[in-house]
Parts: C-alpha cells; sequence; structure tokens
C-alpha cells in the first residue's frame, strides 16, 4: 500500500474541480438547489422588511475569499434593491470597500439604475479598529463613519437620517471571511441589541464557529458556496420566476458542480484509505 | 534593573487595562493602546526590513547555492517599497484633486495596484486554492477507522461532506417527510447545530480560561521568558 | 487586585463581568500561592508535551534542523506570547543536544520577542555561543508569503521536527501538510479552533485549546505556574455549577405558566 | 500510517519540470492561435472633470463639473473593459480608439497565469518555477505590508497627530480635526524605545515596548475572552432540559437537542480537566468529551472542503475564462449580451 503516490490525489483532485467547470460553462446547466433552515432563514429576515428599511452591510472580505463570498454580497444586494429596502455599506476590512463597489456596480448600477446614491444606497468604506469599530457604532454610529467613501459627510445623505447608532438598523448583514466577520458582530453588536437581526455570509472556514450562535443571536447564516447557491436559488425563484436568470446572478449555483465532484472524490479517497487499512489489518492477522 | 522595570510595565499596563472596562471615564482607552500598538507595529518594519536585508544580502555576496533567488527577492522588495511609498502613477483622490498625493497607493492604475493585483494576488490565492489538494490527501491518510473517535471523526467529515451537496439530496430526498431529519442535508445541519455547538463551546471557554491564566503568569512575571537573559 | 476598584466608580453594566473575572482571578493567583507554599498538584499527562524531548532528540541524531512557527500573528495576540513561551522551552532543549533550530516568524516584533526568549534559554542551558540570531528572521507579514517560504523551505532543508505553536489560519494545513510529506514529528499548537481539525489530522501531536495555553507551565514544571493549571481547572468546575444552576433555573422558568409564553431562553424552532 | 504516501514531494529527481513547463508552453501556442485568441485585457480612458465650490463654512468641496467649466481640473483614468465591450464598439466603429487593449495589464494577466501556474507545480515537487515565484512573492508581499503600514497607519495615526498641518497639505487634504495631539508622543517613545536596540545603547530600554504591549494586551484579552466567552457561551447553554411548542405540546426533539449541548459542554470541559487523572466519573466524562471534540473536528474539516474546493474552482476559473478564454459563463465576450446590457459605447 505504499505504492499510492499523493501526486496521483492531487491529479484526481485537479481533474475533478477542473472538468465540471468547463462541463458547466459549455453547457450552462447548474445542479437544483433546496434550501436549509439556515438559508431560508436568511431569505426570510429580509422579506419580513417593510419597503424603505434600512440595512446595514458589512464587507468583511478581501479577495482572497471572493469565490464563496462574492455571490453572497450579490444575491443580498439584488434582493435588497428588489424588495426596495436601503443598503448602507461599511467594511471592517481595509479591501472590503472595493469589494462592496464591484458588487454596487454590478448589481444596483446595472439593473436597478433609478437607485440614487445617498439616497437608496451608500458605500461608507472602512474603518481600522476590528471589533473597537463595532463597540463605538453600537453608541455613536457617526462617529466611526463620518463621511461616505466620497468625502461627503454623513449628515448630508438622506438614506442616514435618524441613523445614530447600530441599534437603529432594523438588519444587519455581515458578509465575512474571518476575524473581525461573524463572531465579533454577534459579540458586540447583535447582543446589546435585542431587537435587531443579524445575518451573515460566512466562509466553510468560519461556519462551524459561527453556527454555534444560530438562531439566537444570529438569525440566519449562509455557510460557504453551499449556502450562497441555496439563497441565490431563492432570490432567483423570487425575482425571475420563469424567466432565465442572467449569469452574474448564477454563480453561486455553477460553483456547486466542482464542489460535487470534489466532495465526491473525497469520499471515494476516504473509502479507498480505509479499505486499504482494513486489508492491511487483515494480511498482518494472519501473518504476523 | 531593566528587565524589572519591563516587568512593571508589563503589570501596570495589564492591571490598568483590567480596570479600564469598569471605569466609565477609561471607554476609550482599549481602542487608543489598540492604535498604539499598531503604530508601534508599522514601526517595527524597520526591524523586519532589516533582518530581511541582512539574511538576503548576506546570501547574495556569500553566492551560495541560490543566490541568485536572494537578488530576485531583493528586488521585488525594493520595487514594492519604491512604488508604493512614492505612488506612483497614483491620480488625486476626486475630493481633493489639487493635492496629486491624495490619491490611494492602491488605486485602479497605479503601479503599486498592478504589483498587487497581477503578482501578489495570483500566486496568494494560488496557495490559498493548493490547500484543496492537501485536504485531499490529509483525508485519505488520517480518516481511518482505526478506533471508536477516529470513526466519529470520519463519520462525520462523511456525513457534511455528502450532506452540503446535491449527492446528498439525491441519496436521501426519498424518506418520508416525519423522517426528514435523517436527510442527509437536515444531518448536516443537526451536527452543526448540536455537537459542533457543544464541543466548539467547550473549548472557548476552555481557551478562555487559558487566556486568563496565561494572562496572570505574564502580568505577574513568572513567565517572562521574551524579557531575554542578562539583566 | 481588581477588587480594589472602588463600586462607586463603577459601570453598572459590568457588574457580573467584574464577579466573574474576579472569580476567575482568585481561583488561578489562590491556587498559585497555595502550590508556592507546596501545595504542587499532579497534573495529567499531556502526550504531545511528553513528545517535545523526543522529536528534539531525534532532530539531532538525525543531523537536521528543528523548525518552529509561533504562528502569524503579532504580539497583541494571547496565542503567539504562548507560542513564544513554548519556543523558550524547546530552544532550551535544543541548547543542551546542539541541535539547529530554525524559527521563520511573519512579523517584526515577533521577531524581537522570539531573539529575546531564545537568547535567554540558551543562556539558561548554559550554552549562550549556541545562540544564532540569523536563524530567527522575519519572512514577511502575508499569510500566504509566509506559507510559501516555509512550504519551499521544507522542500529543501528537510528539517526533523516541526512545531507549530500558535495562532494559525489557513496556511496551517500547507504547514502540516509538507511537514508530513518530508517525514518530520510534528507537534501542534492553537487555539484557532477552525485549524484544529487539521493538525489533528496531519500532525503526530495536537494541543487543543486550552492545552495549548497550558503548555508552557507544563513545560517549566515549576510548582506556582503548575498551580495556575489547578486555579484553571477550580474555575471549570465553578463554571460547570454555574451551569447546572441555569439549567436547572429554566427548566423551572419553563414550567411555570406566567412565563412559559415569553421565555427568554432560546429554544430550538 | 503516515507511509501510506511515499515520499516524493521532495526536489527534483531530473529535470522533469522542463517537461511539463514545454507542454504546458505548446498547448497554450496551440490555444493562442485558435479563434479569437485568448488573454487580451481592454481598457477605456475615463476622463473627469472636477470644480470647487465653496461653502458657507468656507470648505472646498470639489464635484464634476462640466466641459469647459473655468478653473476645472481633469482627471483621466483607465477602466477595464470586456472583450465583449472591444468587440460591440468595433462593429459599431471599426477601428476605434476609446477601448483598447492595455499593454500593462495583459502583460499583467500573463504574469498572473504563469505564477498561477508555478505554484500549482509545487505539488509536483519543488522546482525553478516555483523558486522564483517564492522568491518574488516574499519580496513583495514584505514590501506590500510595509507600505500599507505607512499609509493607512503611520500616516493617519501618527504624523497627523503630530504634524496635521503638514499631512494635510501633503496627502490627506480631508483631515478633520488637525490640531497637534502630544498623546500621540507615548506611541512615538515607543516605538523610538523598540528601533533604539539597532544602537548598543538600546539593548535594554528595546524590552520596553515588548513588556508594554505583551502586559496590556493580556490584560484586555483576558476581559474580553472572560466577557464574551465564558459568560455568553455559559449563558446561552443555560437551556431548559425539557422544551414545549408554541401551542404548548412537548417539543420531543428541542429537548434531545438541549439535553445533548448541555451535556456535550460538561464532557467537553472535563476533558481539559488537568490536575485530575483522567480515570473514574471525569475519565469517563473525559471520554464522552473527546467524541463530540472529533465530531466537532470532522464537521469543521467538512466544511472547510466546501471552502477550499471553492478557491480552487476559482483559480481554474481564472485560468479559463480570464486567461485562456476557453468558457464563457459570465457572458463577458459574448457582444450581444454585453452591448444590450450596457450603455457605454457610443
Amino acid at each position: 500500500m505504499s505504492g499510492l503516490d499523493r501526486r496521483w490525489i492531487y491529479l484526481a483532485m485537479m481533474l475533478a474541480v477542473a472538468l465540471p467547470i468547463l462541463w458547466n460553462g459549455v453547457t450552462g446547466k447548474t445542479f437544483p438547489e433546496s434550501p436549509t433552515p439556515p438559508s431560508q432563514a436568511c431569505f426570510d429576515a429580509i422579506e419580513a422588511l417593510p419597503e424603505g428599511s434600512r440595512v446595514l452591510v458589512s464587507f468583511d472580505y478581501d479577495p482572497a475569499s471572493e469565490g464563496e463570498l462574492a455571490p453572497m454580497a450579490t444575491s443580498f444586494m439584488r434582493h435588497l434593491m428588489h424588495k426596495r429596502l436601503k443598503p448602507v455599506v461599511i467594511a471592517l476590512w481595509p479591501l472590503g470597500p472595493t469589494k462592496a463597489e464591484e458588487t454596487i456596480a454590478s448589481v444596483i448600477k446595472t439593473d436597478f439604475p433609478d437607485r440614487v446614491n445617498g439616497k437608496d444606497f451608500v458605500n461608507l468604506g472602512f474603518q481600522t479598529g476590528n471589533e473597537g469599530v463595532l463597540k463605538v457604532i453600537g453608541t455613536d454610529f457617526r462617529k466611526q463613519f463620518p463621511v461616505d467613501r466620497s468625502g461627503t459627510p454623513v449628515d448630508r445623505l438622506p438614506i442616514m437620517d435618524g441613523i445614530t447608532k447600530a441599534g437603529d438598523f432594523p438588519l444587519v448583514i455581515t458578509i465575512s471571511a474571518g476575524y473581525p466577520g461573524g463572531k465579533e458582530w454577534v459579540q458586540y453588536v447583535s447582543s446589546s441589541n435585542p431587537g435587531l437581526v443579524l445575518l451573515a455570509g460566512v466562509t466553510g472556514v468560519q461556519a462551524s464557529q459561527v453556527y454555534s450562535y444560530y438562531p439566537g443571536q444570529l438569525r440566519g447564516m449562509l455557510a460557504a458556496i453551499k449556502g450562497a447557491a441555496e439563497y441565490e436559488a431563492l432570490v432567483s425563484a423570487a425575482i425571475d420566476g420563469d424567466r432565465v436568470t442572467a449569469p452574474k446572478y448564477t454563480e453561486a449555483r455553477r460553483r456547486m458542480a466542482p464542489q460535487l465532484f470534489g466532495h465526491l472524490l473525497l469520499i471515494a479517497l476516504i473509502v479507498l484509505g480505509n479499505a486499504m487499512y482494513f486489508a492491511q489489518k487483515r494480511c498482518k492477522a494472519v501473518a504476523p | 534593573m531593566s528587565r524589572s522595570i519591563a516587568l512593571l510595565i508589563c503589570l501596570v499596563g495589564g492591571l490598568t487595562m483590567l480596570v479600564s472596562p469598569f471605569l466609565p471615564m477609561a471607554t476609550g482607552w482599549a481602542n487608543d493602546v489598540t492604535d498604539w500598538f499598531n503604530i508601534l507595529a508599522a514601526m517595527a518594519f524597520v526591524l523586519g526590513g532589516g533582518s530581511l536585508l541582512k539574511v538576503q544580502l548576506m546570501r547574495l555576496s556569500a553566492r551560495g547555492p541560490g543566490w541568485g533567488y536572494s537578488a530576485v527577492t531583493l528586488l521585488a522588495f525594493a520595487v514594492t517599497l519604491w512604488v508604493g511609498l512614492g505612488k506612483v502613477g497614483v491620480v488625486a483622490d476626486p475630493s481633493a484633486p489639487m493635492v496629486p498625493w491624495s490619491g490611494k497607493p492602491d488605486d485602479e492604475g497605479s503601479a503599486f495596484w498592478w504589483i498587487y493585483l497581477y503578482v501578489m494576488t495570483p500566486i496568494t490565492s494560488t496557495l490559498f486554492a493548493v490547500l484543496a489538494f492537501y485536504v485531499a490527501s490529509a483525508a485519505f491518510r488520517a480518516f481511518r477507522a482505526k478506533n471508536l473517535e477516529a470513526t466519529l471523526l470520519l463519520a462525520t467529515a462523511f456525513v457534511i461532506l455528502l450532506g452540503r451537496t446535491f449527492a446528498g439530496v439525491v441519496l436521501t430526498g426519498w424518506l418520508p417527510d416525519w423522517a426528514s431529519g435523517l436527510r442527509l442535508e437536515n444531518l448536516a445541519v443537526t451536527i452543526m447545530d448540536v455537537f459542533n455547538t457543544a464541543g466548539n463551546r467547550a473549548i472557548i471557554i476552555g481557551i478562555a480560561l487559558g487566556v486568563a491564566s496565561t494572562g496572570i503568569r505574564l502580568l505577574l512575571g513568572l513567565d517572562r521568558s521574551y524579557l531575554g537573559g542578562d539583566a | 487586585m481588581v477588587l480594589g476598584a472602588d463600586a462607586s466608580f463603577l459601570n453598572p453594566d459590568k457588574v457580573l463581568l467584574l464577579v466573574v473575572l474576579a472569580a476567575t482571578c482568585v481561583c488561578i493567583v489562590g491556587s498559585m500561592l497555595a502550590a508556592r507554599a507546596g501545595s504542587v498538584p499532579r497534573i495529567r499527562r499531556i502526550a504531545g508535551l511528553e513528545a517535545v524531548e523526543e522529536a528534539v532528540g531525534r532532530a539531532t541524531e538525525m543531523g537536521r534542523p528543528i523548525l518552529f512557527v509561533p504562528g502569524i500573528q503579532d504580539m497583541d495576540n494571547p496565542m503567539t506570547v504562548a507560542g513564544i513561551t513554548v519556543l523558550s522551552r524547546v530552544a532550551g532543549t535544543a541548547a543542551q543536544y546542539d541541535a539547529t533550530l530554525d524559527v521563520p516568524v511573519s512579523r517584526s516584533l515577533v521577531m524581537q520577542a522570539a531573539r529575546e526568549s531564545v537568547q535567554a534559554a540558551a543562556l539558561q542551558a548554559g550554552q549562550p555561543d549556541w545562540y544564532d540570531p540569523e536563524r530567527i528572521r522575519y519572512i514577511t507579514d502575508e499569510q500566504f508569503g509566509y506559507a510559501a517560504y516555509a512550504a519551499g523551505a521544507m522542500a529543501r532543508d528537510k528539517p526533523a521536527a516541526c512545531f507549530y505553536m500558535g495562532c494559525f489560519f489557513a496556511e496551517s494545513l500547507i504547514l502540516a501538510e509538507n511537514g508530513n510529506a518530508i517525514g518530520a514529528i510534528q507537534i501542534a499548537g492553537t487555539a484557532e479552533t477552525a485549524q484544529l481539525p487539521f493538525f489533528v489530522a496531519s500532525c503526530d501531536y495536537t494541543l487543543i485549546g486550552e492545552e495549548f495555553f497550558a503548555a508552557s507551565a507544563y513545560l517549566s514544571g515549576a510548582p506556582d505556574q503548575l498551580g495556575t493549571l489547578r486555579g484553571q481547572d477550580i474555575a471549570k468546575a465553578l463554571i460547570a455549577l454555574a451551569l447546572a444552576g441555569g439549567v436547572v433555573m429554566a427548566t423551572i422558568e419553563v414550567f411555570s405558566p406566567a412565563t412559559a409564553a415569553e421565555s427568554p431562553v432560546e429554544v430550538a424552532p | 500510517m503516515s507511509d501510506a504516501i511515499t515520499d516524493q514531494t521532495a526536489p527534483a529527481q531530473g529535470r522533469w519540470w522542463i517537461g511539463l513547463f514545454l507542454v504546458i508552453a505548446v498547448l497554450v501556442a496551440i490555444r493562442a492561435g485558435m479563434g479569437e485568441g485568448m488573454g487580451r485585457v481592454y481598457v477605456q480612458t475615463e476622463t473627469t472633470r472636477y470644480a470647487s465650490t465653496t461653502n458657507e463654512q468656507g470648505r472646498v468641496a470639489w464635484s464634476a463639473a462640466a466641459d469647459g467649466t473655468a478653473g476645472a481640473v481633469t482627471i483621466e483614468r483607465d477602466l477595464f473593459r470586456t472583450a465583449g465591450q472591444f468587440r460591440a464598439a468595433e462593429s459599431a466603429a471599426p477601428g476605434q480608439q476609446a477601448i483598447r487593449v492595455s499593454w500593462d495589464r495583459t502583460i499583467g494577466l500573463w504574469l498572473a497565469a504563469f505564477f498561477t501556474l508555478a505554484v500549482f507545480s509545487f505539488l509536483a515537487g519543488d522546482n525553478p518555477a516555483y523558486k522564483l515565484t517564492e522568491s518574488i512573492v516574499i519580496g513583495v508581499s514584505a514590501g506590500y505590508w510595509m507600505v500599507v503600514a505607512f499609509w493607512e497607519t503611520l500616516v493617519p495615526k501618527l504624523l497627523a497627530n503630530l504634524a496635521p498641518d503638514m499631512v494635510k497639505a501633503w496627502c490627506m487634504p480631508n483631515l478633520e480635526g488637525g490640531a497637534f495631539n502630544p498623546i500621540a508622543l507615548i506611541p512615538l517613545g515607543l516605538g523610538i524605545m523598540l528601533l533604539s536596540q539597532l544602537t548598543p545603547l538600546g539593548r535594554h530600554v528595546g524590552r520596553w515596548p515588548l513588556a508594554f504591549v505583551i502586559g496590556t494586551f493580556a490584560g484586555l484579552k483576558m476581559v474580553s475572552h472572560v466577557e464574551s466567552d465564558i459568560i455568553e457561551q455559559v449563558r446561552a447553554t443555560m437551556l431548559p432540559l425539557v422544551a414545549f411548542e408554541d401551542d404548548g405540546s412537548f417539543a420531543a426533539w428541542a429537548s434531545i437537542r438541549n439535553v445533548l449541548i448541555i451535556v456535550g459542554v460538561l464532557c467537553t470541559l472535563a476533558y481539559f480537566v488537568f490536575s485530575v487523572e483522567h480515570k473514574g466519573a471525569v475519565g469517563r466524562a473525559a471520554r464522552v468529551g473527546v467524541w463530540f471534540l472529533m465530531i466537532t473536528f470532522g464537521s469543521a474539516f467538512g466544511f472547510t472542503v466546501m471552502g477550499r474546493i471553492a478557491l480552487l474552482a476559482a483559480r481554474f476559473e481564472f485560468l479559463f475564462i480570464d486567461w485562456l478564454w476557453l468558457i464563457d459563463p459570465k457572458g463577458e465576450r459574448a457582444m450581444a449580451v454585453v452591448a444590450a446590457a450596457t450603455q457605454l459605447v457610443p
């Protein structure tokens, strides 16, 4: 059994991920998704808000986690726009605002061109301080975010009327890749504002940590690309109905094809490893 | 003497931070200290950069095997510092077009941005992606049903892997509604919700105690190895 | 010590925090003082820590270096500080055996602290000349830049023993799998829960969470440090009691009809 | 168990990597010669004029202005365009220059592809392409974080407090406040102490900032861990052993769940007990605790796999979509889709 070079495993993984991407790129097909409760809870929480409500959206990731999180950001933004809700975007990661701009450009500016910056949505940019930022916005939002990304004072933005602290938002969404992220939002914002609903989109790595806060302090969560795909399917079904969904709104579901084959390969490897282990054990038992 | 002063600084700093959350007058202190730390860490780059230069220059001047790579590292380091600190190719910020240095160093189109986008990002994100291969070889090697503990580890990973894809839906989707809790995708959620929650909570509580105990050992100077040897 | 704060200056929302914090400190400091006075606890075996000497010895026999990674975070992180204290014990053993110890770091301040700590360990081991500051060097702050270096260095230098003690993120598996590929004996310790499964899968020994923070006290063998470990256990027992009490209260609350409808305790949907 | 996999990740047996890279080069050359080609990046220059207005408080604000505004400042930026937008523009006005190939970005894209393949090649074994990539990423990323520390920390947090007027005129025109802040002398002093060890005199003083950092953060983290981890986690675990549905009927599953969580937390805590041998009741509880730990690790492993595969998929998408132009799931190169979705093209 010492004959298996680990490079064969690497090659198999490469094919298991690369071929479905090509297959999917050529045929355009995706697998159907049935939502699990945490994803459904995200959808329901947004559906429940009255039109015109303001929603705090925090982009707490950078390009390294874009593969998992950008589709969530796109779906959240599309859902918010469709429901005529007003996202106030901030970021705890330095590269978050850039990611937010990309999402705003691809969703709002392209598909909802009637929405006005500063009135229907706004990007307040990044602030250093990690959880320190969260502690401050719990009591004084404007102290941490005095101006929007282009330097306009928050006091002059209609979307910010009457917002003085994080608790003034009925809903907060964090799209987070690690520290600071979902856990810090729970600890410093959700815990101290019982009326506030917190949703999180998290990477697979974070999911196991953040799960312990669901469904108490965390009303809903999208876990990894699977959660993104489920939520994306829910949003597509609500908005597009039977029409064809634009390619940028199927990104998460496209990524599920390589997931499936990657997972199947891993399962096959675990089975193979155990088969080899038990075969070897039997040999030893016979001829010590 | 120097060590005693250091221990005193450690103790006073630590006690101040311990009581600060309880004093209404001390609410911003934690943020101030964090800012100071960030400034200190930024200034410490002189030490790190010095170490990097010294090691690579030594290798370069010794002309040992692979000295060419040291030259590459030094060149990459110098160029990045130059274009970043000098804001090469950065245009002014729209809010202050008259101030040429007002743009961000990583604005689209600047040289620093180019290096970030086309050199650093592809390398770091590919290294990140390489983990998919390592996960596969680790799973193959380590997930053997040798005993009850190992079997639990393996079985859980198995359920999650299946339950989080379309395969889980296909395999157990036929289960009737009253047994829907046994469908793989729901089983995966239950594992996360119950077992993972319980395990993680205990680990987190334990860590908090460990941090408290380590903190006390440091403040009281029981553990002072970081202060070096001589008086 | 915390108790000294005058109650009238207290922030009223924080009373519970103050009580728990004070109780924790009293448990730990009290056990430490008791140990100093002679009541030294017996500490259970922690396999990963008993293997430290074996790993260093093996590297010496094979004439190959030891790699020590104190995590990739800075000195503000308690895991990094705990990693540095473990480093000083490993360095002490390595100095006795005259084994080569490589400590690449990803933060400048950590380099500074690691140099101080290794030098002190060498002095204490009676081998001041063994210490070489250039072996403790800064690589880069970038997580994957550091991982790229470590993976390459492992493939070339083939360390016989690898220690990963500190705060790790995704690079944990890059380190551990490359160490596994070159057949090194690997001992990891971290409190970063997301990375524990990978260390458990790829390393020979893994110190989980609280075990990692206990490592330096365990390795030091000093009575007062061992005493703090017993203090942690007492605190744990108090937590278990409080938890049990809370569970009973919550259960009673469910049965009392007035509050059943709006029970503050969360119940699964 | 580790001998299940032979140790062959180690260096070059011979010069296999030359063959590997030759094969890749040939395949790429073939692809480049087919159809529409591959790996080009397009840009369009966006010219904006800014004019200033002064408000009642005497603050100067700049905003986009129409052509020909007196005193306007012009700023030009190159912005990304897709191949589809380029083709749409070409078909509308052949030979147009608005959307064009950007050579620096195209070279960057090919470099990025090289680096991606070079990192993957390490899986087959250490080789010169990987070594080159490794030495570049070390130099670039060390420099990168130093630059970020300078512009994001030293300038706004230190210099802006010590010399606000200078910083305002130099690089932060929107700086608020703007008075000298003596508090900033503290971190400056700590930093100078730290750096003083580069001189022979500073050997001892250099430890003090370290002691300051370790002491203050030990205190800070003790408080935050006790608050958010011990108190909050224990509170969240105080669940009723018996749960009821909203209509008053017994909720069996919710009750089992609560009991399992409580038992799991207590047993796993027992595993971490140090000062008692794991025998008897503590031993049994610790054993159950280990089971919970194993399930926790197994589930975390399974979840993390998803993320890692997603990342790998993203790298392949970069190679297939952005560089090789093999597939086009987002419709970025399909002229019709893009032309309909944007009015950028005149």
